[in-house]
């Protein structure tokens, strides 16, 4: 049955009573109204026990009403949807709502691990450092789990999460943080002058501490309507402002359908915005902070600010008998929207000796004071009936009922976000606060964030702080518009306040269970620096990063110390000023969104025909072809056949091509390679080398002049970009007088090398234009025709060591070249083949590729010593001289085979070449193997110490990681045809 | 030699019709049948190759982040001395050898390798800000003006034609399917429209 | 300053913890050590406790220019390996994590160090080839090291995407012995190990000159007045080239900065360390509960300890792409530290020109791990007066003479590495 | 977030970009030895403070510009073409 809303009161707030929310927590049904937070419909049926502490599971409730919430966190949503340790203070009520407590066994009453509290005096701050250390073995297996067991509040979600996220790219003059007074007169001033504003706030209702004002609502609803009527003014309720990074960009999550039980169809679920913001006005406001007494974490104490807003917005009775506990005329608020919403409130217990206005306001009320007292106890554990106070120093102690506590030790100003940017904060000693700093970048502090208290000041001081934003940029004379009424002057001074020292835990920092003893002791063991105090004690590190109670700890270490908190300061505030989901920040990107997907022209044609796809970089490639998905070798090696009997096509589109043009083409193909280009005949191709500067190899391909001043440049297709940048560096940077222009055209181009003995008949076949006899177009020729009626160009290069002619047309032609060049080839067995087999020629044959092209190999390791020109400069000549790089005892390039010529011991890559099997001592490793064709065996290519010393040396390729040792033979890295002759066939 | 007919870059999946969210006005897709020339001019050679495409075309070559329309041909500034010529799908390679080029003006046929999907409605802008970290507001790219600039990791050059707002987008032909999955997630919210190619 | 003990945290549970003491003196400096180590981080405080340990060299100074322990080694995610490609590499690495093994026992301070096993996981053929060619590597020189398929994977890190991912998990490297520890408590127990054996820790001393006379150096200036000692080593990743250049030396490194995050503390869903083959993504869960992860560099020069926007989601977009369910959890905190980025990704141990003057730098980001290896190293360093076997190869010099330790293969390009 | 203004394409983000170190290094001619060679590669200035440095524009203009950055604050003083002669303020 639905439990009743014992403590709604009968009017007021903002909630919409004629409309009913039914939600449950921990399995019990409830119900709350539009306009509740979680954590206000929980209170409004009486519910106080909401979670249990990190330690020692001690019972918590509803401390405050905002994002900075240290206690009351639940599981929200359930199963693929679960979200741990959200806040129930700033979870909007939804029909239908699920939460669940967390860190609790078995129930959120009956905790088994409350215990801990007994032992607790066993385990003070720290207290894990100094034990579980024996015996040694046990840490892992006894310790730690336990502790992991222990550790940890809410459970995650258990599936993939169903919701969409996206991000938005903005640009503003004028980015306002907060819509309270000061943040809708700054937005309205500089929306006014003309410049183009975003007002965030994290709330779901634009008002901030306004909304607690009733007289106040007609102002802020008007200020709404002129800011909703301005066109370059952009409201974004529900959108917390999480870091300021440097050059003024911003980051800010928007939670557009966590209000929702789901997000709309087509709708995502959060947002997160990049702002880049010319101006930012910091109008967070300010949060009020607790005072440390015996069982201040007791279900029943909470901020004043808190009951507050309970109370004035939610129209929920926190309580039945209230005490206040307070250093500062503002709390008084607090007693008063209390006393007025019919809540008996016992005393006001006030740390400060001097009678004030407040205090005679508060007695008009019939409200008693109790001027130089503090509260030294709460009575009562998952709920409280009572407290015991004193006079400040005294020690005779009285006892008041009362079911609720509200604490108010003064207000910090939230500078989290201008802390960011690493501006250095001042202490105020009138607030006891800190304070904004001298800004470092270009941002503005308004309103309370600025220490500026109550509303019309608040309005005032962020209209100014608008202006001025705005004028910066060159927006000036705006509209001017009217303030609110001027509020009643309360003075904001506090009297500095920060521990009742008495019997009994009193919490700095509630959620991580961390006792003023506790930094004491830290101070004692020689922790004293405040980010020594904070990790030696966990304290501030829970998840509202100490923006309940940060500034307590440092009170009591100042106090510790002998030093003035300005001096001890508060641990560094970084984002994120609200922790952000993961979701938010992935944004399009999760699953197979993290990148995007790179198709050759002829993807379609290998997704139709049954290619099985590799991802390789972002390119999509085939791997092979089999209809029925087979796996192993036999397709593979099927397709290797094909081009080894008779022929085969290969999509190697994905080639990087690059058009070179102009007088200084052939010099510059010079310095890149480190053989020659500028003698190449045009209408030939050329196999080059490029080197970094480092003198190890960059990159390989073929490069065809195609007229005196034109070359088109193929790169491997791992480094395409890389290469075109690295022509970019030395063109632009070293070699600017260089008369020469290009661009990729990798995209333009589909290309298919065709390869195998047969070739030639099967492109004579659907060739036009073009004479392929090898006496009018020799190997390494080049030349233009026509397939199929579509534009193409002919290179006679080979990969696989067979005669082979590389066929490129125009993207858009592809599939019909590709397909043409199949049907005239069936008459001959001709096969597509992808990857793998692709791999497995290309190693037979001795050419190198990615894993030998690794970045730690030089020309020489790779045999291309006779490919480095003698005269001229070229890159990575001179430090690929380097003697330790000359020394012949490097790795270098050989092939090697099995000796045992059936397929049973299996070569792998990675393996490493020893001369005993037994033998530690690695003399190099396996860089590509594969099963050949030719030789019927397993074989492949390796760098080996002294390689081609060893050529006809009988070794060993052992592969621990397998236990598999396999007697080897050095060879040459040319399985097949060493002298070359297919390929000129 | 006659254009014989190529397949699209955007694939098989980018059929005409209207997806996302229904009502609303909705973000109009059209591939555009365009042939796309790169042009770059050596030292001291932007005013030879300024009269070169002047002849072949009509068009003059804008300056920096300037596009020079004139109906449906256009020429667009990609980099110092360097430029994109496109016009409405003639022969195969016909502007191309129209415009020649010679040892100090570079003329790259990009016909395949770069392909146009204009973008047009009361949303389009916003769908793009999902991805495009340039500055589209009219206050600062008014029509005619151009952003080569990176959306989900793919370089994409926006046009600004007018003030619908609608935008040409040139993009990589290899990557243009990827791009299209992107831009229909980010355009559901507001309903899309995908138009045959024109 | 007694020892921890069963009986000492019970006793002062009874008379409410009131018992304990400092766990490092803070004295003032003496006019002169035997040798000064400037840096107090992990590498700094690891090395003076093992001057001490192995060497009896007990006159030595720390000195730290603000508080010791907040630099990297406060900084890193807490991850503890020995898998690298090269013997240069894996055989330091591997001493370091067999000090680990004992450092507690040796420290009586729990840094709460965790062999839960580091995974790396592959993608491809290839990759798996070139972390094959590791692991073989690594057990050809008795480091353990086994290779994965995608299912033994799955078996012990259920909780990745095998179903939907934009580059599927073939399979993984694990070393079993790999795994996390506490990083502040690292410090801590290293300060306080030296400090018990004699070495003065002297805090909020910054070192603003190296003193020389002829090629050798004497001493150094601080904030505190001069310094005098024959030997000093330099310890201070991140700022290696600043200090070096007091006394005239120059260091082939580059300052680049690396960011770390955690999430709200949850109930155990990872139990290993993981490391995502196809980017830039590391991830453990502490025992805490909180998710603590990184990526690659920011890729800029920076000594700015500050996170960035770009990198964080970068580094989110690849953790969610690995572990969907992470996706509703929240990122609680970003923060960065200046890494000391060399030209081939390996660190520097060694001599320099300058007589009495030792360098132990660029880390990159592989400096916790090290820690007491790098000590160890070092402290064998200094107390010789050349290096020993293991940290032989972690010369300058290697730049010139083309003996470059590249793992990667990334080239002189330290943001790459 | 780095905001680079290019001479040619506006302020655009770092995303755009990449980074390609030290700026002030410049390679010796052909005839150069193996000191000077090892000097461009590998002798980089690290201020803590304004340094000089290659950025390419690649999802851009894809021109490589020289910009003046504050390796503290990221402050950006400067960015020209790589042909530009720039003054680095002292550190």
């Amino acid at each position: 049955m639905t439990q009743p809303q014992t403590h709604r009161l009968a009017y007021g707030g903002r909630i919409d009573r004629s409309r009913t929310l039914r939600f449950t927590f921990d399995g019990r049904a409830y119900e709350g109204h539009p306009g509740d937070t979680l954590a206000s419909a929980l209170m409004a049926s009486g519910e106080r026990l909401i979670g249990r502490s990190f330690k020692y599971h001690r019972p918590r409730g509803i401390v405050t009403a905002g994002p900075e919430e240290p206690c009351a966190l639940v599981e929200l949503r359930t199963g693929a949807c679960r979200e741990p340790n959200t806040r129930a203070t700033v979870a909007e009520l939804y029909d239908g709502l699920e939460a669940n407590s967390q860190n609790r066994w078995p129930s959120l009453a009956l905790d088994i691990s409350a215990i801990n509290q007994l032992v607790g005096r066993f385990l003070p701050a720290g207290f894990y450092y100094k034990t579980f250390m024996w015996p040694a073995s046990f840490w892992e297996k006894v310790y730690e789990p336990i502790i992991r067991r222990a550790a940890g509040l809410g459970r995650a979600a258990t599936a993939t999460d169903p919701d969409e996220y996206e991000s938005i790219q903005a640009h503003c003059d004028v980015l306002v943080v907060g819509s309270g007074a000061a943040g809708l007169a700054a937005a309205r001033a500089a929306g006014a002058a003309g410049a183009r504003v975003i007002l965030a706030d994290q709330d779901f209702e634009l008002g901030g501490g306004l909304l607690l004002e009733p007289e106040q609502e007609p102002w802020r609803q008007g200020m709404l309507a002129a800011l909703s009527g301005m066109p370059e003014v952009r409201l974004l309720p529900r959108t917390t402002v999480f870091g300021f990074y440097e050059h003024d960009v911003l980051g800010a999550v928007e939670r557009v359908s966590d209000h929702l039980p789901v997000p709309p169809e087509h709708g995502v679920r959060q947002r997160v915005w990049t702002i880049r913001a010319r101006q930012t006005v910091l109008a967070t406001g300010s949060t009020e902070r607790p005072i440390a007494f015996p069982n201040n974490d007791r279900p029943g104490v909470m901020l004043a600010s808190a009951a507050m807003t309970y109370v004035r917005r939610f129209g929920v009775r926190p309580g039945e008998r209230a005490v206040i506990f307070a250093n500062n005329d503002i709390a008084y608020n607090a007693a008063f929207a209390l006393h007025d919403a019919g809540i008996a409130v016992a005393a006001i217990v006030d740390v400060r000796k001097k009678d004030s206005k407040r205090a005679a306001a508060a007695a008009d009320r019939g409200i008693a004071v109790k001027l130089g007292s503090v509260i030294s106890d709460v009575k009562g554990s998952r709920d409280i009936h009572g407290i015991s106070f004193r006079s400040v120093n005294g020690t005779a102690e009285r006892v008041l009922d009362a079911d609720l506590v509200c604490v108010s030790g003064g207000w910090n100003p939230a500078v989290h976000l201008q802390s960011h940017t690493r501006a250095r904060l001042t202490w105020d000693n009138d607030l006891a606060a800190f304070l904004p700093g001298k800004p470092v970048q270009a941002e503005r502090s308004a309103g309370s964030a600025a220490g500026v208290f109550g509303i019309a000041r608040c309005a005032a001081d962020g209209a100014k702080a608008g202006l001025e934003a705005a004028a910066a940029l060159g927006f000036r004379d705006g509209a001017a518009f009217e303030l609110p009424m001027p509020d009643a002057e309360i003075d904001p001074k506090v009297k500095p306040f920060w521990e009742v020292k008495a019997k009994g835990k009193a919490f700095v920092d509630l959620q991580n269970d961390v006792t003023t003893d506790d930094i004491r002791l830290a101070h004692r063991e020689g922790y004293t620096h405040i980010e020594h105090a904070k990790r030696y004690t966990t304290h501030s590190m829970a998840t509202d990063q100490g923006r309940f109670s940060g500034i307590l700890g440092t009170a009591v270490l100042a106090e510790a110390r002998g030093e003035t908190i300005e001096k001890v300061g508060v641990p560094t505030f970084r984002p994120y000023v609200t922790p952000v989901t993961w979701g938010a920040m992935a944004g399009r990107h999760a699953g197979h969104h993290l990148q995007p997907v790179r198709r050759t022209p002829l993807h379609h044609w290998h997704v139709r025909n049954h290619g099985i796809f590799l991802e390789t970089g972002l390119w999509m490639r085939p791997l092979y072809y089999s209809a029925t998905r087979e796996t192993g070798w036999d397709p593979i090696l099927k397709e290797a056949r094909a081009v080894r009997q008779a022929v085969g096509i290969c999509d190697v589109s994905t080639l990087g091509k690059i058009d070179i043009q102009g007088r200084d083409a052939g010099m510059f193909m010079d310095r890149l390679y480190t053989n020659t280009f500028s003698t190449l005949a045009v209408g030939k191709a050329r196999y080059g080398l490029m080197l970094r500067e480092d003198g190890m190899v960059f990159d390989d391909g073929t490069t065809s002049r195609l007229s005196e001043n034109r070359y088109l440049m193929t790169t491997t297709t791992a480094k395409a970009a890389e290469v075109l940048a690295h022509m970019e560096f030395y063109h632009q940077t070293v070699w600017p007088d260089l008369d020469v222009r290009y661009c990729t055209v990798t995209d333009q181009w589909a290309q298919m090398s065709v390869a195998g003995p047969k070739t030639r008949l099967a492109l004579q076949g659907c060739v036009e234009g073009l004479d392929l006899s090898n006496e009018a177009f020799p190997f390494m020729g080049v030349g233009d025709a026509t397939i199929a009626g579509c534009p193409v160009r002919i290179y006679r290069v080979s990969f696989s060591g067979e005669m082979a002619y590389e066929v490129a047309t125009p993207a858009g032609y592809g599939e019909r070249v590709w397909e043409a060049i199949l049907e005239a080839g069936k008459p001959h067995g001709i096969l597509p083949y992808g990857l793998e087999a692709l791999g497995l020629l290309r190693i037979e044959k001795g050419h190198v590729a990615g894993p030998e092209l690794n970045g730690q190999t030089t020309a020489r390791d790779l045999g291309f010593d006779k490919m480095m020109k003698k005269k001229g400069d070229f890159i990575g000549r001179v430090n690929g001289e380097r003697p330790r790089l000359m020394d012949s005892d490097r790795p270098r390039l050989v092939g090697i085979r099995a000796v045992d010529p059936s397929f049973e011991k299996r070569l792998r890559g990675g393996a490493h070449i020893v001369d005993r099997p037994n033998s530690k001592a690695s003399l190099g490793w396996a860089t590509s193997i594969t099963r050949s064709v030719e030789l019927e065996r397993w074989l492949g290519l390796a760098m080996v110490r002294n390689g081609p010393d060893r050529i006809g040396q009988r070794l060993y390729a052992t592969y621990p990681l397998k236990n598999e040792v396999v007697e080897i033979e050095i060879c040459s890295p040319h399985h097949v045809d060493p002298e070359n002759l297919r390929v000129r066939a | 030699m006659s254009a014989p007919d190529r397949l699209s870059p955007f694939g098989p999946e980018a059929k005409p019709g209207r997806h996302g969210a229904a009502g609303g006005t909705p973000v109009l897709m059209t591939e555009r049948k365009v042939d796309i020339v790169q042009v770059m001019a050596g030292r001291d050679a932007n005013a030879k190759a300024a009269n070169l495409v002047k002849d072949a075309t009509g068009l003059a070559l804008p300056g920096p982040r300037k596009v020079e329309i004139a109906g449906d041909a256009m020429a667009i500034w990609i980099q110092p001395s360097g430029w994109l010529v496109i016009r409405p799908r003639g022969e195969e390679g016909a502007l191309a050898k129209k415009l020649g080029g010679s040892d100090d003006i570079a003329v790259v046929d990009q016909g395949h390798g770069r392909c146009v999907l204009r973008l047009t409605g009361a949303h389009a802008g916003e769908v793009l800000a999902k991805g495009s970290r340039v500055d589209l507001h009219p206050r600062v790219f008014p029509p005619g003006s151009v952003a080569t600039t990176s959306i989900d990791h793919i370089t994409v050059m926006i046009v600004k034609l007018d003030a619908v707002p609608s935008f040409d987008l040139v993009l990589p032909s290899n990557f243009a399917e990827a791009f299209l999955d992107w831009l229909r997630m980010s355009a559901a919210e507001f309903g899309y429209e995908i138009r045959p190619a024109a | 300053m007694s020892r921890y003990s069963v009986f000492r945290l019970f006793r002062e549970g009874l008379r409410n913890q009131t018992g304990w003491t400092r766990a490092w003196r803070d004295p003032d400096p003496k006019p002169a050590y035997d040798v000064i180590i400037i840096g107090g981080g992990g590498h700094g405080l690891a090395s003076a406790y093992y001057l001490a340990r192995e060497h009896g060299i007990t006159n030595v100074a720390v000195l730290e220019r603000g508080q010791i322990g907040l630099g990297n080694v406060g900084r890193n995610t807490t991850i503890v390996r020995s898998n690298y490609l090269f013997p240069e590499n894996n055989l330091f690495y591997e001493k370091s994590l067999q000090l680990w093994e004992g450092l507690e026992q040796d420290l009586n301070f729990n840094v709460m160090m965790s062999q839960r096993g580091v995974i790396n996981l592959y993608h491809s053929d290839s990759q798996r080839d070139a972390y094959a060619r590791r692991g073989n590597s690594m057990r050809l020189n008795g480091i353990d090291a086994e290779l994965l398929d995608r299912e033994q994977v799955r078996a012990l890190v259920p909780v990745l995407d095998f179903d939907n991912a934009r580059f599927p998990i073939q399979g993984g490297l694990i070393q079993r012995r790999g795994g996390t520890a506490r990083h502040d408590a690292v410090a801590w127990g290293l300060a306080r190990g030296a400090d018990r054996l004699g070495v003065d820790i002297i805090q909020n001393c910054e070192v603003t000159g190296i003193r020389r006379e002829g090629d050798r150096v004497v001493g150094v200036e601080t904030t505190r007045g001069y310094i005098a000692a024959p030997k000093i080593g330099i310890a201070v990743a991140g700022h290696t080239t600043q200090v070096a250049s007091m006394a005239g030396v120059r260091i082939p490194i580059e300052s680049h900065l690396l960011q770390a995050f955690v999430s709200e503390a949850v109930k155990p869903v990872l139990d290993h360390v993981v490391t995502f083959g196809a980017g830039h993504f590391y991830i453990s869960q502490s025992d805490k509960g909180g998710l603590v992860f990184g990526g690659g560099l920011d890729g800029y020069n920076s000594f700015a300890q500050r996170g960035t926007l770009p990198e964080a989601e970068h580094v989110i977009n690849e953790g969610v792409a690995l572990m969907p369910l992470l996706s509703r959890l929240r990122v609680l905190r970003q923060w960065a530290g200046v890494m000391d980025m060399t030209f081939d990704g390996t660190p520097l141990i060694c001599k320099t020109p300058v007589r009495g003057l030792y360098v132990n730098g660029g880390w990159c980001y592989g400096g916790f791990k090290a820690v007491p290896g790098s000590g160890w190293c070092f402290a064998h360093t200094v107390a010789k007066d050349e290096p020993h076997a293991l940290n032989a190869a972690m010369t300058i010099e290697r730049f010139r003479d083309g003996g470059m330790i590249d793992e990667k293969g990334a080239g002189p390009f330290p943001w790459l590495h | 977030m780095l905001r680079i203004d290019c001479p040619w394409c506006g302020t655009r983000d770092e995303a755009e970009f990449k980074y390609g170190g030290d700026a002030t290094a410049k390679r010796p001619p052909a005839e150069g030895d193996g000191a000077a060679f090892y000097e461009f590669v590998y002798d980089r200035g690290n201020p803590k403070g304004w340094h000089q440095e290659w950025w390419h524009h690649v999802a851009g203009c894809r021109q490589w510009l020289k910009v003046v950055r504050h390796t503290v604050t990221h402050e950006i003083r400067s960015v020209a073409k790589a042909t530009d002669d720039v003054t680095v303020p002292p550190a």
